[in-house]
């Protein structure tokens, strides 16, 4: 299954090497994908997740076509 | 339009204007609004310029969420949220909320809860640029 | 200008541009403001037109210390409160208050403390026209 | 001694006959520049005072050249 990847603001700078797409076989956490798009296996305990827009948990599962994206805690307003 | 994300700098004095135009008039008789600035300092330091990422698609659906829920809890008549994004001047707006509703106590609860979620759960993220010429992310929000 | 009383309509939106571009630009994070805007119906009655009484020389001092009260409870920058009096219609503003500081929790605060603080103490009162043209003096305020 | 006296609002057109001015040798209490100022001797209790533009008690005394006013609850905002 081809997963979508995508880093944001100092996660996309830390990881310049951090791969747009992952393919796979099977069902994956969003942890796993963090550690096939990255060269640095464990995550972050304060890295952010989400599935299609939607915050997610480490642990929650995947699926084929899902746009998965880390970030740091958020600073807006 | 209930939000509105800025990639250019805006006035909150005419948004919010427009806001209250688009209501019946003499529908609503209390109007609470919130303008976050950008400063010239941060921390202790000196701060020049700033850019504001977002997550695009992502940030609008919060800020749609965040506003359905002031107006699960408050009954309130319109709700206004407008965020800028992209690089950005010391004095310029980062955001304006505002709450129109018949009482005051729903338009400053609502006005205010709009800040404190859209802080705790947009996905904005601030990186300044300081008067040495360094950047760094902001790490945190302060506390509301 | 920190107290303003308008005997014709005013503009929120124009005046609260004024107050912020006043201040040093950089120099606050937070602008809380609100607008009291008097609506077309009240208790369930239609109404048509209202006349705001003051006490000249007291209210303008009251509205002077509640400005004062608020600096001594919070750490803000700049703060405004500006009332209509005389006769109004419904959508006009009756009354503008806005506060900047540095961070926001002191300008939603004391925001609306200026509020509480002026519809509690502040010596205005409201007569009321109706739709069939009667006219009667608003009894008491509605609790904020 | 002569004592200033106002009504606002719905006091005001109460006491249409209600004098602008007192004079009054000795001391007065706010209560009792209400008493010779209209013709409803007993002060109504959800009438709030004034003395040189402070809020004052009914039982407070009232000095030569003071401005008395005396007006319902605020209902302004």
């Amino acid at each position: 299954m081809a997963i979508k990847v995508r880093f944001f603001a100092s996660l996309r700078e830390q990881q310049p090497d951090g791969l747009s797409q992952i393919e796979a076989e099977g069902v994956l956490t969003v942890a796993q994908v963090w550690e096939r798009a990255t060269s640095t296996p464990l995550m972050p305990e304060n890295v952010l997740c989400s599935v299609n827009l939607e915050h997610r948990e480490p642990g929650e599962p995947v699926s084929d076509g899902d746009e998965v994206a880390f970030f740091p805690p958020v600073t807006g307003g | 339009m209930a939000v509105q994300l800025h990639d250019e700098s805006f006035d909150p004095a005419r948004l919010l204007a427009e806001f209250e135009t688009s209501l019946p008039v003499g529908s609503f008789g209390a109007t609470a609004s919130f303008v976050g600035t950008m400063r010239n300092h941060n921390e202790g330091d000196s701060v020049t310029a700033m850019t504001l990422e977002h997550y695009p698609g992502m940030t609008e659906k919060q800020l749609e969420e965040v506003i359905q829920d002031a107006r699960q809890q408050w009954n309130i008549i319109d709700a206004l949220i407008v965020h800028r994004v992209g690089d950005i001047l010391p004095g310029q707006p980062i955001v304006l909320t505002a709450v129109c509703s018949a009482h005051r106590a729903a338009a400053f609860d609502a006005c205010r809860f709009l800040m404190e979620a859209l802080k705790s759960r947009a996905t904005f993220w601030k990186k300044e640029t300081l008067a040495n010429g360094e950047s760094r992310w902001v790490e945190k929000n302060t506390p509301g």
